[in-house]
């Protein structure tokens, strides 16, 4: 895929990377594993130095040097300012409204920005058994913004979900980041396409919505990925494996 | 104690069973002697059933299980667990499903003794009417609608510690997860333990558990592989990958359970 | 950040204020601070009011007073306290009183957002009748009620701790009472700090909170005095003794407290 | 006081020394100031060296040199096997059901073991204003047995109590030891005297009694306190002030 003049990134390295320029310096994230984890790491080292990172596990404020594999690593709790018990992570910190940004994926997305992670096909019969909720609705619900991360396609932007799992749906508190543009709710609550990244066409993400997706008239252009980006991106990633 | 005996005592077919740890110190060497010992019917509890409830199901040990995320973390599906969702094999597994802050706050309510516990969440969501253990009641004083889960108290809870004394006083330190909750809403608790010390010495983020609140420690050094204790292991995230493959095909899965867990006595994977 | 500035800037009359400490690191330097700036009409809330409400009441700062254990521990009783409620000096006081576990756990659900907490305990005892924030809740699991308490949110919190670094993260250890929840519950908190360090580090038993939890740090040296803070002072038990004659009398009280409160400028008694 | 042939006690001394001998190694106690807090440490000295002192300040397995003179002191931190926060030591381990013995004081006592700690007189214009609950009602509730230590006298033993801060009723559960003997419930609930100190007649707990006290058929006499005991409690009590 190639993207403005000269950068090569795959679909997962621009959507990560337009999430990690979501992040301000000093907001909180609870940050998930795959590429929520990538994102916020990634902000860490480019605008948003400052960034507290949160994840489930319990650690608060961690700081790892390598990019962790799973939530529950070692380096997370090594690095974090405290732990925390699940219970309190949940009750106090997820639940007590101090999370600035959750980042969520999903199976599917509605238009409404709800997801499953439950189960493609019926529950009780499904097709496709996914790893359930985990901390998503709490996320949803109580985080002060949300961020989802979804590759756009028909199969996963759906008019209406198998299960829904988590509500993301409040106005003005969600962006949803895909490999073809940005999401964000209108004043009605659904999502509108608000941005292309460079070298992405309208109709593109029309075809690989489930339903008629609705274009903000001041559609923009992301900007296109730089090689610094990239370039820190790469490199978290292969921290992880040393 | 040795472990064989502690399972053999406390752990009885048709058991709720809570083996906890989130991601770190799992215990692996309790699920496996689980496993050797072929128990059945299990109702099995766990926020994450990682790779060692997709075992547990995958060898036809539960009837039922209760969780909030059910994959493989950092990897992908849990096959086994899929497998008997899915297809019922290798025998169809009722499943009660949470969200984290849920089964968090029932393990907690348990602990407490309490018969449910309070969140937000839960609320518009499609897990509601598939769990029974889901209710929402009305804040006395706002009116407020809240979710309310039932209380968890298995029958045994099992957890991996890297620590205890010649009491029997466990200590834990590190990601703690939920396992100061689950010991205290079960029954029954048994420990195994990377190493035993004369003396416990409080240290940054430890967690005791005294002794009157465990039934039997086992000394189990790499009791969590592989899941890790921090101070004594690393997360070994290779297997964690390559369980993906192992676990993705029956007759796989299977054979790997023979060669590494049935023919083995209380050695973890 | 200076005491003075940090009362002046975030408490002002009328509103709902937590000085939290169990016993061990009880904010009395920011309670002086309080009376020194004359604040009035405050809603108090603290489990054990303790020899710091006992001296913020006597003074006329309080209007209301939420508690749930109002005596001098180990000495008897706090009579500045007891001249209130039995014969309104300085001023009548409204009190909303708790058991322990009953405000433990209203902090406790207003740190969780949360408008209730529920617990055992209450039924079958007069507080209920006297507390309209104490009522009862059926569990849509099992029937069986319980108690609950409509959540405490204070407008200010304020805690002694041991540590704070540069970032303005705060750090204490030993008995950690209801200071977190206390803190997490409140709209602004603030810490007085009995050192500020370039880098915390976790000990056993350390609680942090995050900078961005806490509104203001103050560099208070000995600011729990008469209580303590471990590692750095003890608890002063023959002021506590001591107290129990100075406070008997609204004469040796006032005078006591001029010339130890009013007349200094952030000197702990 | 004269008790027994030889020792002289206060009754203070003497229930005290009296409650410490309802402790049995294991058993996982609820201390609070004052008595109880003697009571156990003095236990701990004599026939229960394993009974696990546990203070509701957070402290669990506190094994005090001193006798700490608060529920707070930094030795009770400092030799705990663990500390928790106020809100755990309430919900999981008082409410969880984990206390064996739970010690009470009250100023007054009813028929039914019922206490008042809150208020003499009328409790919107007190004669007396108590302290309070404080963790009474809990432990009362919620610990498998209780202690009541009061000292016996009409204005403390009650028919009614003017206010009912913590129920201690439960049969079996409760035993309250005052300076003239021993009560416990009967099997309606109601205290029935089943022992006197020695030297002290029934007339004497009758008088000191605000109801139509029941005497037990099978009437006994606590053991006199043994000069080992004064000694011990006496050690212990000038270790406070050390």
């Amino acid at each position: 895929m190639s993207v403005g003049e000269a950068v090569e990134v795959t679909p997962e390295e621009l959507m990560t990377i337009n999430a990690a320029r979501e992040l301000r310096d000093g907001q909180v994230c609870l940050v998930g594993v795959g590429p929520p984890n990538a994102a916020a790491n990634l902000a860490r080292r480019l605008q948003a130095p400052g960034c507290v990172l949160v994840y489930e596990s319990g650690a608060i404020g961690a700081q790892p040097v390598r990019l962790p594999l799973s939530i529950g690593d070692d380096d997370l709790a090594a690095t974090a300012l405290e732990l925390v018990s699940v219970v309190e992570m949940f009750n106090l910190w997820i639940g007590g409204g101090r999370i600035d940004v959750g980042f969520l994926g999903a199976a599917q997305i509605d238009p409404h920005a709800n997801l499953n992670t439950t189960a493609i096909g019926s529950y009780e019969q499904p097709k496709v058994r996914l790893p359930g909720a985990g901390g998503a609705p709490e996320i949803a619900a109580c985080a002060k913004s949300v961020i989802v991360i979804a590759r756009q396609s028909p199969r996963v932007f759906v008019e209406k979900l198998d299960f829904v799992t988590s509500l993301a749906h409040r106005e003005g508190h969600t962006v949803v980041i895909t490999d073809l543009g940005v999401l964000r709710p209108g004043s009605d609550g659904e999502l509108e396409l608000v941005a292309l990244h460079p070298g992405v066409e309208v109709e593109q993400a029309r075809e690989a919505t489930g339903w008629d997706l609705r274009v903000a008239d001041d559609l923009e252009r992301t900007e296109p990925v730089t090689q610094r980006e990239l370039d820190e991106l790469r490199e978290l990633r292969a921290s992880a494996r040393r | 104690m040795d472990l064989r005996d502690a399972i053999s005592e406390h752990v009885r077919d048709g058991m709720t069973v809570s083996l906890e740890g989130f991601t770190h110190l799992i215990p692996f060497a309790a699920g496996h002697e689980l496993i050797r010992q072929g128990r059945r019917d299990l109702t099995l509890v766990r926020m994450t059933p990682d790779l060692i409830y997709d075992q547990l199901i995958g060898m036809g040990c539960a009837r039922k299980l209760i969780f909030s995320y059910g994959g493989n973390p950092g990897v992908g599906s849990l096959h086994r667990f899929r497998d008997a969702v899915e297809n019922g094999w290798p025998q169809p597994l009722e499943i009660v499903e949470h969200s984290h802050a849920g089964l968090a706050n029932a393990y907690a309510a348990g602990a407490a003794n309490l018969p449910f516990g309070v969140l937000r969440g839960y609320a518009g969501t499609d897990l509601v009417e598939h769990n029974e253990q889901v209710a929402f009641v009305d804040c006395p004083f706002t009116g407020e609608q809240l979710s309310a889960v039932r209380a968890v108290r298995p029958d045994v809870t099992v957890i991996h510690a890297q620590q205890a004394d010649r009491h029997g006083n466990v200590m834990l330190w590190g990601l703690a997860g939920v396992q100061k909750e689950a010991v205290l809403a079960a029954e029954v608790a048994i420990a195994t333990v990377e190493e035993i010390v004369d003396e416990l010495e409080a240290r940054p983020h430890s967690v005791v558990l005294p002794a009157w609140t465990i039934a039997a420690v086992c000394h189990v050094p790499g009791g969590a592989h592989p899941s890790y204790a921090a101070g004594y292991s690393t997360r070994d995230n290779d297997f964690y990958s390559a369980w993906d493959e192992i676990a993705r095909d029956r007759e796989r899965f299977s054979e790997w359970m023979r060669e590494h867990v049935l023919s083995k006595d209380e050695v973890p994977a």
